[in-house]
This record gives C-alpha cells, sequence and structure tokens, in this order.
C-alpha cells in the first residue's frame, strides 16, 4: 500500500504542476462558471465577463471607464432620441464571415423585441436597452437606433451588448447559443468544459478592437483559460503557485500574503457597486429622521474599512461611487460618534434604545456582524439575520408593496457609472430598488428631469443636487464603495482592471 | 441465476422507485412559497420565460396530476429548464455526471485496494501491533469530517508542499486532443495512450478521491477483518490447513471469498453514501461534478435541478443495491435469487 | 451423547451489569465515554466555561493567532474568528448544537423506530408491508443527499435539521428492532405472555422491548456520531443553523476563505468535531462489544 | 521405535489460555499409531480427542498450543519440522477429515477447484507444461471422485458443495483427504454427521481405502459401536486423558475402567437386550485448574480417598492399560451392575 501511495505522489510531483503550463497560455482562476454563452439569454456579470472576451460590442469601455467605438467605427448622437452608428469594415466573425450591419441591427432586435430570441422567448437584457422604439439600418455601414423618449445612458449601456452573426444565430437557433459561442471578439472558443473551465484560443485574424485604445492586433497571448475555482483561499493558491496568472475577487486579507509573494502582484480598481444599509423608512422606527441619523452616528465606517476590507473601500456619504458622473464632493459626512447617537435617540423617544434586526446575505455576514456590534454598542441593539438573496429581494424590495424588517444590509451595482443607473432605482419612489421604502416626490421630479436632461453639465449638477436631498434626508446610511481586487501574477503584463469588472485579455501579455 | 429471477428482481425495484420519486416530489410540492417567484428572485425574467417556468412545474393542475406530468417527464429524462443555465435541466446534469462518477468510482477503487488487504492482514494478525493501528486507524476514518480533513489535505499538498493541483481536473495544454470516448479522463487519457494526461488527471483526483474514499476504506476494513476473523474460525479453512495448502491460498483464495462477500454488500452501500459525501467533497476541491452544482443551485433555488438530481442519485443508489445483491449471489453460490 | 450444559435463565439486569462492568474493563472505550461525558458537560456549563462572549465581536482582535503564537493573547487561547470573536468560547457553545442535534435526532428517530419496529415486528400483516416499505423506500435515498434535498427545500433551522436527519434516520433502530423483534416474538417467555391474556401492547412494551433494548442502545450510539459528523457537513454547506449561532460545521466553511493566513479558525473547529466523533464511535463500539457478543470477535 | 509404529505421541500436553485460566485439554497423552492399522479413538465432546489430533496437525489454533510432549512420525519429530515442512506434510502424509462436509468444504470454491488445488500442491509426477499439467489434474479428481463412488463424476466438478448430498460430500472430503495419497488419515466423527445407512457406507469406503492404499486410519468417534466394527485398536479418553486402550475386543469385551464401562452401559446394544439403558451420572469437570486426583473421580461409583491423587496409566492385561486403581478388582463389572 504504502509504495503505491509514495508512487501516486512521486507521479504527482513529476506531472502534476508547472510544467504543463505553456509560456502562451494565460489561466484566469475565477471565481464561477459562465451561465450561458448567449449573449442575449443572461444576466449575470462573470457570464459577461467571459463572454465580452469571445464577442465584441458595438461599443466598449476602456479600463478608465471611457466610451470607445468598437465594432462601430464612431458614432454621432442626432438628436435627444436619436443616435446613428458607422459599422467599421472588414471586421470578420470567427467563421471567416463578415460582419455586417445587419448582423448589428439583428442582435440588438434579439435583445430588445418581445419575443426576439425566437420560441417566444425574450431577452432578459432588454432593459439593458433602455427606451428603444426602433433599430434601422440607414446603409450598408450605418444603423440608427431610435428612442421612444430621450435616455443619455445609451452610449454607456451598449457595451453589454456583444454582436452575434446573424447565419450563426439562425443555423444553430436559441438552444445551441447557449454553448456554441461564435462572435467576432479577440479569442474564439475551444471548448467549454462545464463547471471547470472555458477555454479561448486566439482569433488570428481580429481586426483589433477599439480604436480609441492604442490598437493591438490579434490577441497577445495564444490561449485563455477562464479555470472555475469559486473557493478564495484556492484561487490564491493557484495564483501563488503559479498554475493560474490572473484571480478576481481576491480576498483583502489576502493581499498581503499576494504582494509578499515573488511571483504575484495585487491590482485594485474603485468598483462600481455602492453599499449601504437600507432603513425601513415605512415602518415605525425609521420613519423618524432622528433616528436614521443615530444610526449612521453609530457606525465606525473607517473601523470597517480598515479591519475587515483591509482598507480597500471608499467611504461614501451619498449613493454614488466617488468616481460617478455627477457625484457631490461636498456632501456633509455622519461621523462616528455613539454619544451622538444615542441622545440623537433619546430626541427620538427613544431613551433606553432601539432593538432592530439587521438582514442580509451570507456573503455579507462578516461585516453585518461588525456593523451590528457597533450598532449595538450605541444603544441599538442588533440582530444580524443572515438570508438568502432571493428571499431578502423578496422581502424588501417590495416596489410599493407592504414591508417588514428593519435594516437591510446590501448594495447596488453601477457598472455604467452613472447616477442614473443607480439612482433611479434606489430612490424613486416604489421603483425595482428601493429597499428602504423611500418616497420623495420632489426627489422624483427631479430624478425624472435629469433623466432627460441632454446638457451634460446641468444633468452632472442635479444629480449633485440629488444626492445632497438624500444626504440630509438619510434613507439609507451610506457606507463604501469596496474596491475590485485581482491578484495578478508578474509574468503578466499590459493588463490593468476595470471598474465594470470586465477582465478583458486582448492586450494581455505573459512572458 | 436464471433470466426470470433477473427479471422479477428488477421488476420488485419498481415500488421502491416509485416511492422514491413521490417523496422527491413531495419534497419540492412542499416548499413554502410561490416557487416560480422564489426561483426567479432577483433575476429578470419575461413574462413568457415565467409563464413557461409555470407551464413546466404545472402549478395549476391538482397534486395527483402534476406528479404524474413529473414521473412521465422524468421516465423520459425530462426535468424542465434549468432557469439559470438557460437549458433543460437534463442536459445540464449529463454534463457534470461523468465526473462526479469518475470520482466516486476511483473513491471506490481507493478504498476497495486499500481496505481488503489491509482487513485481511488485520484479522490474521488479530491483536497484533498492526491489528490496533488499523482498528485506531479504521476509528479515525469514520470519524474525521471529510469538508475539514479535505482542506487539510489540500493545504498540505497543494499550497504548503505544491505538489499537486488546487482544483479542476486535468490541465487543458496537456489535455489537448484527447478524444472523449468515454469523459472519464482517466480512462480517456489511457485509451489515447497519453500517460502524460494521464498521470495529470491522477493528480488532480488523487485528494478528492482519498479524501472522499476514507470513511468508506474504514468501514470497509472493519467489515472485511470481521468477515476474515468469522472466515478463518470455520471447519473449511481448517480443512484447507489440512489439505496442505499454503498460507497464501487458504487466505486470500478460500477466506477472501467468502469474506468477500458481507465486503461487497457494504461496499454497495458505501458507494452510495459517496454519492452524498460528493456534494461536500466537489465543494472543498472545486471539482467540477454534480456534486458542486448541487449545492451552488440550492444556494440559486434551482428548484428543478435540485429535485432531478435528488431523483437520479436515489436511482443510482437504488441501482447499486441491484447490482450488489447481484454480486452477492455471483460471489456467494448458495444463493439462489 | 454429548453432554448438554442446560442453559441458565439470566436475569436481564445482572446481564446489564455484568455487561457495565465489562465495559468499564476497556480502558480506552472507558477514556472515551469520559471524553463524550466532558463535552456533554462543557455544553451545559458553557456560559461559566467559555472565557468570553461567543458572539461578542471586535474587529480589533480579528485573525488573532492563537496563545502560544505570536501576537496571541491569554484572553483568546485559540486565537480569533474574522470578526474578532474568541474561537475557544464558540468551539464550546458549538458543543451545545453539535450535542443537543445529536441527541435529539437519536431520541426521535430511536422512538419512532422502536415503535414502528415493534409494530412491524410484531403485528406483521399489513402493518409490517407498509413500514417495511416504506424504510426500502428511504434506504433508496443516500442519507446526505436526502438530508441536503430537504433542508434545500425547508431551509435552514435549528429545527429543521432535526427534522431534515430524523425523517431518515428512524429507518435505522426500526430495522434492528424489528428483526429483533421477529426472533423474539417466538420465544417462550413471549408465548407465555400471550397464552395469559396479555394485550398486544403489554407485549411489545413490556416483555419485547426490555429484552431488546440492548442492541438498540448500542446502535443509538454508533449512529449518534454519524449524525453529529451530517448536522456538522449540513452547517458547512451553510445548510445548518443560522448564524450567528457557534456551529461547528459552519466555523470550519467560515475559516475556509482565511486558511492561507488564519489556519486556526478552520481548524480548531474541526479537531472538536473529531475529537467528540471519535471518542463516541471508540466507547460505542466499546459498548457494543460489552453489550452485544454477537459482534465480538 | 518399532518399524511398526508409524505414529508416536508421547506426553503430549495441550492447553489454550482463556480469561478463566488455562485450560487443559490435553494432559499428557500418549498415542501410538502402527501401520496399516486403524485406531479408534473414544471420548465425549471435550475430551481431548480432536485436539490431540489437531496437535499432531500441527492445527492448534490460537489461543491454544503444545506446552509439552513429542510427536514422532515415520521418525520425524513434528514439533520440530518447520512451518513450511509440516504444511508439506498435511494432506501428503498425514490427511484428516472432518465432522461435516458441509462445513468442512469450502462453499464458495467448486468441488473440482478443492480437489485441483490439492492435487497441484502435493502431486509431484504431474506431466510438465500447463495443458498437460492442467488435464492430469483433471483426470486424477475424476478418478478419485469415482472412486469415492460419486457416479459421472466429470460433470460435478463444476459444481459447489452445496448441490450435493449428505453422503456424497462425505465421500467428497474423503476423496479430498485421500487425493494425495497419505500414509496415514485422522478420520474425525466421520459418520456424526450422516444417516444410519449412509454411515456404514462412508464406514466401508473408509476400511476399503485403507486396505487399497495400505495406510493407517486413525477413527475419532463417540460411538463404540463404529469402533467395535472396524477398529484394531481402540483409546478411550476422558477430560484430556487416555483412561484405557487395548485391542478393540477386549476392551469392549471387559472394559477396565469404570468409564469405559459407563460408556458401554449407556448405548444400546443387541447383546444386552432388555437392560435398561443407563447414561453416568454427573458432568465432565471443567478443565480448568484440576485437582491433582482421578479426573472420573466425581462421577465413578467405585471411588473413594484412595483415588484422591494422581492416577497413572498401568498395565491391564496383555497389550491392554488404564488409568484407574482398581485395574486388579476382578468384579468390577459385578460391582457396577449393582451400584448404578
Amino acid at each position: 500500500m504504502k509504495a503505491i501511495h509514495r508512487t501516486l505522489v512521486a507521479s504527482a510531483i513529476a506531472f502534476g504542476m508547472a510544467p504543463s503550463v505553456q509560456a502562451q497560455e494565460l489561466i484566469v482562476g475565477f471565481t464561477r462558471d459562465a451561465d450561458t454563452l448567449d449573449p442575449a439569454n443572461h444576466r449575470n456579470r462573470e457570464t459577461e465577463t467571459i463572454i465580452r472576451n469571445i464577442y465584441d460590442g458595438v461599443l466598449t469601455r476602456s479600463s478608465d471607464m471611457q466610451i470607445h467605438p468598437e465594432v462601430a467605427e464612431s458614432f454621432t448622437q442626432v438628436s435627444a432620441t436619436v443616435y446613428d452608428f458607422t459599422i467599421r469594415p472588414g471586421i470578420t466573425f470567427h467563421d471567416g464571415s463578415a460582419l455586417t450591419v445587419e448582423d448589428v441591427k439583428f442582435t440588438l432586435d434579439r435583445v430588445v423585441l418581445e419575443g426576439g430570441m425566437g420560441g417566444g422567448q425574450s431577452s432578459p437584457r432588454a432593459s439593458l436597452m433602455g427606451p428603444v422604439e426602433s433599430i434601422e439600418i440607414l446603409d450598408e455601414s450605418t444603423l440608427r437606433i431610435t428612442l421612444s423618449e430621450p435616455w443619455p445612458l445609451l452610449p454607456a449601456m451598449l457595451p453589454h451588448q456583444q454582436i452575434v452573426s446573424q447565419a450563426h444565430v439562425e443555423a444553430i437557433g436559441a438552444d445551441g447559443m447557449a454553448t456554441q459561442a461564435m462572435g467576432a471578439g479577440p479569442f474564439r472558443l475551444a471548448e467549454w468544459r462545464r463547471g471547470d473551465s472555458v477555454i479561448l484560443e486566439r482569433f488570428d485574424a481580429y481586426y483589433g478592437g477599439a480604436t480609441g485604445i492604442p490598437e493591438a492586433g490579434p490577441a497577445c497571448v495564444e490561449r485563455v483559460i477562464f479555470q472555475v475555482i469559486p473557493e478564495s483561499a484556492s484561487r490564491v493558491a493557484a495564483l501563488l503557485s503559479g498554475d493560474v496568472h490572473l484571480i478576481n475577487e481576491l480576498p483583502p486579507h489576502s493581499m498581503n500574503q499576494v504582494n509578499n509573494s515573488p511571483n504575484a502582484q495585487v491590482m485594485t480598481v474603485n468598483g462600481t457597486r455602492s453599499f449601504f444599509l437600507a432603513l425601513n423608512n415605512e415602518g415605525e422606527i425609521f420613519n423618524d429622521v432622528r433616528v436614521r441619523q443615530a444610526v449612521a452616528h453609530a457606525i465606525d465606517r473607517d473601523l470597517i474599512i480598515d479591519r475587515i476590507l483591509s482598507g480597500t473601500a471608499t467611504p461614501i456619504d451619498g449613493i454614488l461611487s466617488p468616481d460617478a458622473f455627477g457625484k457631490n464632493h461636498d456632501l456633509p459626512a455622519y461621523d462616528y460618534n455613539p454619544e451622538r447617537a444615542r441622545a440623537l435617540l433619546a430626541e427620538a423617544g427613544y431613551p433606553d434604545g432601539i432593538t432592530v434586526t439587521l438582514d442580509t446575505e451570507g456573503a455579507l455576514r462578516d461585516t453585518a456582524e461588525a456593523i451590528a456590534s457597533l450598532l449595538t454598542n450605541a444603544g441599538i441593539t442588533t440582530r444580524v439575520q443572515v438570508g438568502e438573496s432571493t428571499l431578502l429581494t423578496q422581502k424588501w424590495r417590495t416596489q410599493g408593496g407592504p414591508k417588514e424588517g428593519d435594516i437591510y444590509l446590501t448594495s447596488w451595482g453601477n457598472s455604467t457609472l452613472d447616477p442614473f443607473d443607480i439612482f433611479v432605482p434606489t430612490h424613486r419612489t416604489n421603483d425595482r430598488g428601493n429597499a428602504a421604502g423611500y418616497s420623495n416626490p420632489e426627489l422624483d421630479a427631479l430624478l425624472d428631469e435629469a433623466a432627460v436632461e441632454l446638457d451634460r453639465a446641468r444633468r452632472g449638477e442635479m444629480y449633485q443636487q440629488a444626492e445632497a436631498m438624500v444626504n440630509a434626508d438619510l434613507p439609507y446610511v451610506y457606507l463604501w464603495v469596496p474596491q475590485d481586487i485581482y491578484g495578478v501574477s508578474t509574468r503578466l503584463s499590459n493588463w490593468s482592471p476595470s471598474p465594470d469588472s470586465r477582465i478583458n485579455l486582448h492586450r494581455a501579455c505573459l512572458d | 441465476m436464471t433470466l426470470t429471477r433477473l427479471l422479477e428482481r428488477l421488476l420488485q425495484l419498481i415500488p421502491v422507485l416509485l416511492g422514491v420519486s413521490v417523496i422527491v416530489f413531495v419534497m419540492m410540492a412542499l416548499t413554502p412559497g410561490d416557487p416560480i417567484q422564489i426561483m426567479i428572485g432577483d433575476q429578470i425574467v419575461t413574462a413568457e420565460q415565467e409563464a413557461q417556468m409555470r407551464r413546466d412545474i404545472g402549478l395549476d393542475r391538482p397534486m395527483v396530476e402534476r406528479f404524474f406530468v413529473f414521473l412521465g417527464n422524468a421516465i423520459q429524462f425530462d426535468f424542465g429548464q434549468s432557469f439559470y443555465h438557460r437549458r433543460p435541466v437534463a442536459d445540464v446534469i449529463l454534463e457534470r455526471l461523468p465526473a462526479t462518477i469518475e470520482l466516486t468510482i476511483v473513491a471506490m477503487l481507493i478504498a476497495l485496494v486499500t481496505a481488503i488487504p489491509l482487513g485481511v492482514l488485520a484479522a490474521v494478525r488479530k491483536n497484533s501491533i498492526f491489528d490496533r493501528i488499523a482498528t485506531v486507524g479504521g476509528l479515525l476514518g469514520v470519524s474525521l469530517p471529510g469538508f475539514w480533513f479535505g482542506i487539510l489535505l489540500l493545504m498540505l499538498f497543494a499550497v504548503h508542499l505544491n505538489i499537486l493541483p488546487v482544483a479542476g481536473r486535468i490541465n487543458y495544454g496537456i489535455s489537448q486532443g484527447i478524444t472523449p470516448y468515454t469523459h472519464f479522463l482517466l480512462i480517456d487519457t489511457l485509451l489515447n495512450g497519453r500517460l502524460d494526461a494521464f498521470r495529470n488527471a491522477l493528480a488532480h483526483i488523487i485528494l478528492p478521491a482519498v479524501t472522499l474514499g476514507l470513511p468508506m476504506t474504514a468501514i470497509l476494513m472493519r467489515v472485511t477483518r470481521t468477515a476474515m476473523l468469522e472466515v478463518l474460525r470455520t471447519d473449511y479453512v481448517t480443512f484447507a490447513q489440512a489439505k496442505g495448502l499454503s498460507r497464501q491460498r487458504i487466505l486470500w483464495r478460500h477466506a477472501l471469498k467468502n469474506a468477500l462477500i458481507p465486503t461487497v454488500s457494504v461496499a454497495a452501500i458505501e458507494t452510495g453514501s459517496l454519492l452524498g459525501g460528493n456534494m461536500i467533497i466537489e465543494t472543498v476541491f472545486g471539482w467540477p461534478g454534480l456534486g458542486r452544482l448541487v449545492v451552488e443551485s440550492i444556494f440559486v433555488r434551482n428548484y428543478p435541478l435540485v429535485q432531478a438530481a435528488v431523483l437520479l442519485y436515489a436511482v443510482i443508489y437504488v441501482m447499486l443495491n441491484f447490482f450488489a445483491d447481484i454480486l452477492y449471489t455471483i460471489l456467494n453460490p448458495r444463493v439462489k435469487l | 451423547m454429548s453432554i448438554l450444559e442446560p442453559t441458565a435463565p439470566v436475569e436481564a439486569e445482572s446481564l446489564f451489569r455484568r455487561n457495565m462492568a465489562a465495559f468499564m474493563e476497556n480502558r480506552l472505550a472507558f477514556g472515551s465515554a469520559i471524553v463524550v461525558v466532558l463535552f456533554v458537560l462543557m455544553a451545559v456549563f458553557a456560559p461559566w466555561i467559555a472565557p468570553n462572549d461567543p458572539y461578542a465581536t471586535n474587529l480589533f482582535f480579528r485573525l488573532q493567532p492563537p496563545v502560544w503564537m505570536e501576537g496571541g493573547d491569554w484572553a483568546y487561547p485559540l486565537g480569533a474568528d474574522s470578526l474578532g470573536r474568541c474561537i475557544l468560547s464558540r468551539i464550546i457553545y458549538g458543543a451545545r448544537i453539535s450535542i443537543f442535534i445529536g441527541a435529539a435526532v437519536i431520541i426521535v428517530a430511536t422512538s419512532i423506530g422502536i415503535l414502528a419496529g415493534l409494530a412491524a415486528g410484531y403485528l406483521r400483516g399489513w402493518v409490517d408491508v407498509v413500514i417495511s416499505r416504506l424504510v426500502d423506500i428511504l434506504l433508496g435515498f443516500p442519507y446526505l443527499i436526502f438530508a441536503i434535498g430537504l433542508m434545500a427545500m425547508m431551509g435552514p433551522g435549528l429545527g429543521n435539521i432535526i427534522l431534515a436527519l430524523a425523517y431518515k434516520e428512524w429507518v435505522i433502530p426500526c430495522r434492528v428492532v424489528r428483526g429483533e423483534t421477529l426472533a423474539t416474538r417466538e420465544l417462550e417467555y413471549v408465548e407465555a405472555a400471550r397464552a395469559l391474556g396479555a394485550s398486544g401492547r403489554h407485549i411489545m412494551l413490556r416483555e419485547i422491548l426490555p429484552n431488546i433494548l440492548s442492541p438498540v442502545i448500542v446502535v443509538a450510539t454508533i449512529r449518534m456520531a454519524h449524525v453529529i459528523i451530517l448536522e456538522a457537513s449540513l452547517s458547512f454547506l451553510g445548510l445548518g443553523v443560522q448564524p450567528p449561532t457557534a456551529s461547528w460545521g459552519a466555523m470550519v466553511a467560515d475559516g475556509r476563505a482565511f486558511i492561507l493566513v488564519s489556519w486556526w479558525v478552520s481548524t480548531f473547529p474541526g479537531l472538536a468535531i473529531l475529537l467528540l466523533v471519535l471518542a463516541i464511535n471508540v466507547a460505542s463500539q466499546g459498548l457494543r462489544d460489552a453489550f452485544d457478543p454477537r459482534f465480538t470477535e | 521405535m518399532s518399524a511398526d509404529i508409524l505414529l508416536e505421541v508421547r506426553g503430549l500436553r495441550t492447553v489454550f489460555d482463556t480469561r478463566a485460566g488455562q485450560v487443559c485439554a490435553v494432559d499428557g497423552v500418549d498415542v501410538t499409531v502402527n501401520r496399516g492399522e486403524c485406531l479408534g479413538i473414544v471420548g465425549e465432546s471435550g475430551s481431548g480427542k480432536s485436539v490431540t489430533f489437531a496437535s499432531v496437525m500441527g492445527l492448534v489454533r490460537v489461543p491454544g498450543r503444545i506446552e509439552a510432549g513429542e510427536i514422532v512420525f515415520d521418525g520425524i519429530d513434528l514439533r520440530k519440522l518447520s512451518a513450511k515442512k509440516m504444511q508439506a506434510m498435511r494432506g501428503r502424509d498425514i490427511a484428516m477429515t472432518m465432522q461435516d462436509a458441509l462445513t468442512a468444504l469450502n462453499p464458495a470454491l467448486t468441488v473440482g477447484e478443492q480437489l485441483a488445488e490439492m492435487l497441484a500442491a502435493h502431486a509431484d509426477d504431474l506431466p510438465p507444461g500447463r495443458m498437460a499439467r492442467r488435464a492430469a489434474i483433471r483426470a486424477r479428481a475424476i478418478e478419485m471422485l469415482t472412486r469415492v463412488g460419486i457416479p459421472s463424476a466429470g460433470e460435478r466438478l463444476g459444481q459447489y458443495p452445496h448441490e450435493f448430498s449428505g453422503g456424497m460430500r462425505q465421500r467428497i472430503m474423503i476423496a479430498l483427504a485421500l487425493a494425495a495419497k497419505p500414509r496415514l488419515l485422522i478420520a474425525d466423527e466421520p459418520t456424526t454427521a450422516l444417516d444410519v445407512t449412509i454411515q456404514a457406507q462412508v464406514l466401508e469406503l473408509i476400511s476399503a481405502l485403507r486396505a487399497e492404499f495400505g495406510m493407517s486410519v486413525v477413527l475419532i468417534t463417540h460411538d463404540l459401536g463404529v469402533v467395535a466394527q472396524h477398529c484394531d485398536r481402540v483409546m478411550v479418553m476422558y477430560a484430556g486423558q487416555v483412561v484405557e486402550e487395548g485391542p478393540t475386543a477386549q476392551v469392549i469385551r471387559q472394559p477396565r475402567h469404570p468409564y469405559t464401562q459407563g460408556l458401554l452401559a449407556s448405548i444400546p446394544r443387541p447383546a444386552r437386550r432388555g437392560q435398561p439403558i443407563r447414561p453416568i451420572q454427573g458432568q465432565v469437570p471443567e478443565l480448568v485448574n484440576l485437582p491433582p486426583q482421578c479426573r472420573f473421580l466425581e462421577r465413578c461409583p467405585l471411588a473413594d480417598d484412595a483415588c484422591r491423587h494422581p492416577i497413572d496409566m498401568r498395565p491391564a492385561g496383555p497389550e491392554r492399560r488404564a488409568r484407574c486403581i482398581r485395574i486388579t478388582t476382578p468384579d468390577i463389572e459385578k460391582g457396577l451392575s449393582h451400584d448404578i
């Protein structure tokens, strides 16, 4: 027996590891597998991250969040509701066929039309396209998108749509699209080992991508593998041992370990997700702004950011990320002051404090527990109740329905960094993400106005004003925007993280 | 064993399988709340998709009717759509099944190959130091929580010693050009004559398989030891000695062939519990199998998939027990089915 | 012509005493039983033993190492977890969950199993058919999968775990009791009781049950070890009790993310599971050897 | 040692270490088996007759062990043989059959395999070459089965023991034991498990084979009738000791030891038709910590204080010995018939 074990270990030593990793094979240790490879049939960030390396969009974002034409050569806003896109000539799909303006129209129609996916199915991504009224082909290189009402967000949102080949979709059908990806991106699908890895190979006839970003031609590495490693410690271990070259969601407490290792380093980027406590404004306790302010004063955000997030987050005093368009940088902060919190509670008629429940999902438990203990210290006795996200959504995002519960620790993503995408859902009366049950007609009107304001400067001012309003009214206690943390092999060059959590590997190289 | 007896035994499986499907169905039906709403959660779906999901589950029809629809579909291996994967549940499950089966079989083989000789030796050297160590080891084996032990092994071999990979089934680079005849990597790599890839796949599977198989090893060792001790006391072993046969022949042929009869029965049942252990071990080792998929599906409330997988596991388990019975009769000529 | 030794009737009580004496003689098993008792005492008196409040978080002590390591402190003998909670205190409180669930499941399952097994074995007929079929069907599920499936549907929670495990666990004592009952019901003293007109209930509970209790107790202790591991497994997967309740399985799961930098967070709770389960296993094996001569080798 | 003696056991003492103390199952037993003779060993269960010959075969199981004595087979001291040489002697030189063929034959192996492995282990006159060897073994196996009276033996080689009747199994076991043509056959209760009619057939078979192969047979039994019919000499054992030995006819006609007398009185015999069957009163003593005295003392109608010290075997007529101080008392039989 012993001999067998020895042989196994010995062969593992000899063949299990690094030698199999070739120089031109870039392996990404990734938190989860793609749900599907059909760009039109999912609502999942990680799935899009993988898909985005196979498919290109009409527009794209650079890692500094600037919008650049990609499959389009250029685009113009003709009026408040009309945009024209010039499609770049000479782009080919992975099968060698030419990418035409018809393919672009087909792609977008597939997303926006009712039943556009075929078989009576509509795309879950339709809402990402806003109020599109029609998509027309003007000539062989020009596409026109007409909106039913002004929606300044369109260019910022278009990178979320990836261009498919009409012929390909019609040949394999909607079911086939789930697994047989074929786009015009820098990599083509080699194999999808479900639950294990997505293997991409360099597309040698790639046109080079966005014009605004330095021209690159075909991708640098021959092969990219998204290796699914859900366990964070395993991901870090794989990075440190050189098994993988890039990992996402590096846990903050592992940053030192990675930075101290000779073959990897940490890269961070401000994320786009704002964390906050939703206070039940409809409930008896939190309909008093003084109680809400007491919560804000009771929380030592710096301590939590320092201890739990290893300093990888930026505190916010309004809903918007510091990097967002329209951010109000002059908001007053609610400093950590438990005495003040107690005083406010007493003022509101709770001299003996209050007892509340804090809902959150499993992933945020650590933070929730820390917040609860801080609140408890300030007279707000708090019990953490961890629930599943789907159930919590039902409980809190009632869109006007009756709401139970006291506090909900949650977050909202804003990959465009445009206020519209986060402010409206979380703060407009009865909107889909309004977990606080906040209703302020004045704010609603301001948000509606800003949504269609075409003057960019004016629009920015409106959002600053809106932030000042919610900072004072405090329907939520705004916490922080965490950084996205990546672990990167020192062998990897020419890659930097992007706030929208995309991992674009077109230009990345391995030495 | 005649063919008619075999068929009879197969027929006896039907009520058990039927009962199993009733329980799986009831499990789902009793879930509180609107299952569709729970499944959708904060995902964005269109009205048609929601309607389709309702049709798939058939919430508008009476329970009994729904059960028979469920059963009819299940027999045709149709478990509806996996909303999260936007594909049929059956497809998603079948993709993941080979990895799980391969892991289970390797764990079982490791258990058999180590437990039987150890159990025989422990019985032969009863009360020796070796027997005591084996006994303590056996107790340790059934007492170790696999999820914890797996983490320790992973830390030791994959991180500190860095001699085994952290996750996955095989390195892609090395696995290129291998024709997937069976989808079992250990077999496919050999069929393709690729020893390097075989070793790589082995390096990936060894830790999860050892962790998974540990309790089974411990249990089988005990069973083998007990059965051997019993057999070694029998007249036929004395008689075999009186015949002047070699010790090896008496142990490995006369005694073991009889002692294996209970061992095989227990092994089949334990293989079934390996299926359950898979959920834990695959999660710990990032093994891309069905177990991990089920655990992930629970947390996104992908009920059709969980339901189908539980049913599938139960059917496999029942079949395993059936084959154990058959094996039992093959090994034990005294029993006629 | 061989001379048969007449078997003298043995009083159940003296048999029990003799068995207990044999058990005490087995030093390893006896020692293990003491370990189990210590764990139980630890669970019962947790508030007095635990050095800290197991739920008190203190971010300043986040991931503090155990006392013997650099940076350790006697305030947290086994170190602190990711929220700065005392790991030792949480392990002490965690014993409550493990032992309570283990005992509750075994008590519920054994009670049901005894009743069902007696009914099936003594009454036979359709009762036996129904119970045996049900047993067959439940045996058609791998244990953990059945429990995971149930937990997935019912959601986490203490009561739900006990239900999810007991739903299948009763099958095991039931089979033992049924088999023993079948063998016992034909024995003379049962026949005699029946001839004297004793009711079925009386015979089952007063005549048969006391005489088949030994194997049932042995099986129950062995199964308890198993149930504790199952509970820890469910908690590990996040299907166990609700946090922040300290449960060993959940503690191992929590520490998993920190294993590279703070090995102690996962390691000690796992060690606690191992120790308790091992002690129960060794003790129950000693019990089995002492009480059930059929198993002795 | 006489050239006629095949097996000579001197002062054999086999003990079992148990929790309750040391059980002395065989205590100072001497056995002599001459070439070609049939020796009967008679005694109750636990008298040590089986353990004696298990000791001869070197098959005493833990916790048992041979503590003293020598076992000389054809001039070789078996106790000094290596395990390997002893193994080679078993089956080839000394063979054994057991009480119940159903338990002695391996249920999981075919009769053919059990015969073939025996032949493969001991027959050294097999032709070279795998196929030829296999064919020769098969032919020999069929020959043996046919010889012990199994019809259509060739077809039945592939069958398992449970597929044969009780008598057939016993024959198969005998065929197995005799397959290597041993010089000594130890037949341990060969008929106990059988019907009366089949008993006779099996014993006839053993006798016939003894004559044919010229081997010695030790017939262990508790049935004096069997001994009377088939054995040249008889040895009676009680509580781990030999209590009487001598030519069968003499011992049966004129038993010298009260135990032998009790045995004879307790079986129905045509010669004593009409007389009541008189079982021996009392129980065999437990073999732990025996006091140094006559072991039959508690049950013996003749016992007195003179019996309360160790008794040796003493001559009791030509070729006869017995372990009783009252051997010379002329009216044993008379006294017995009156007192019991």
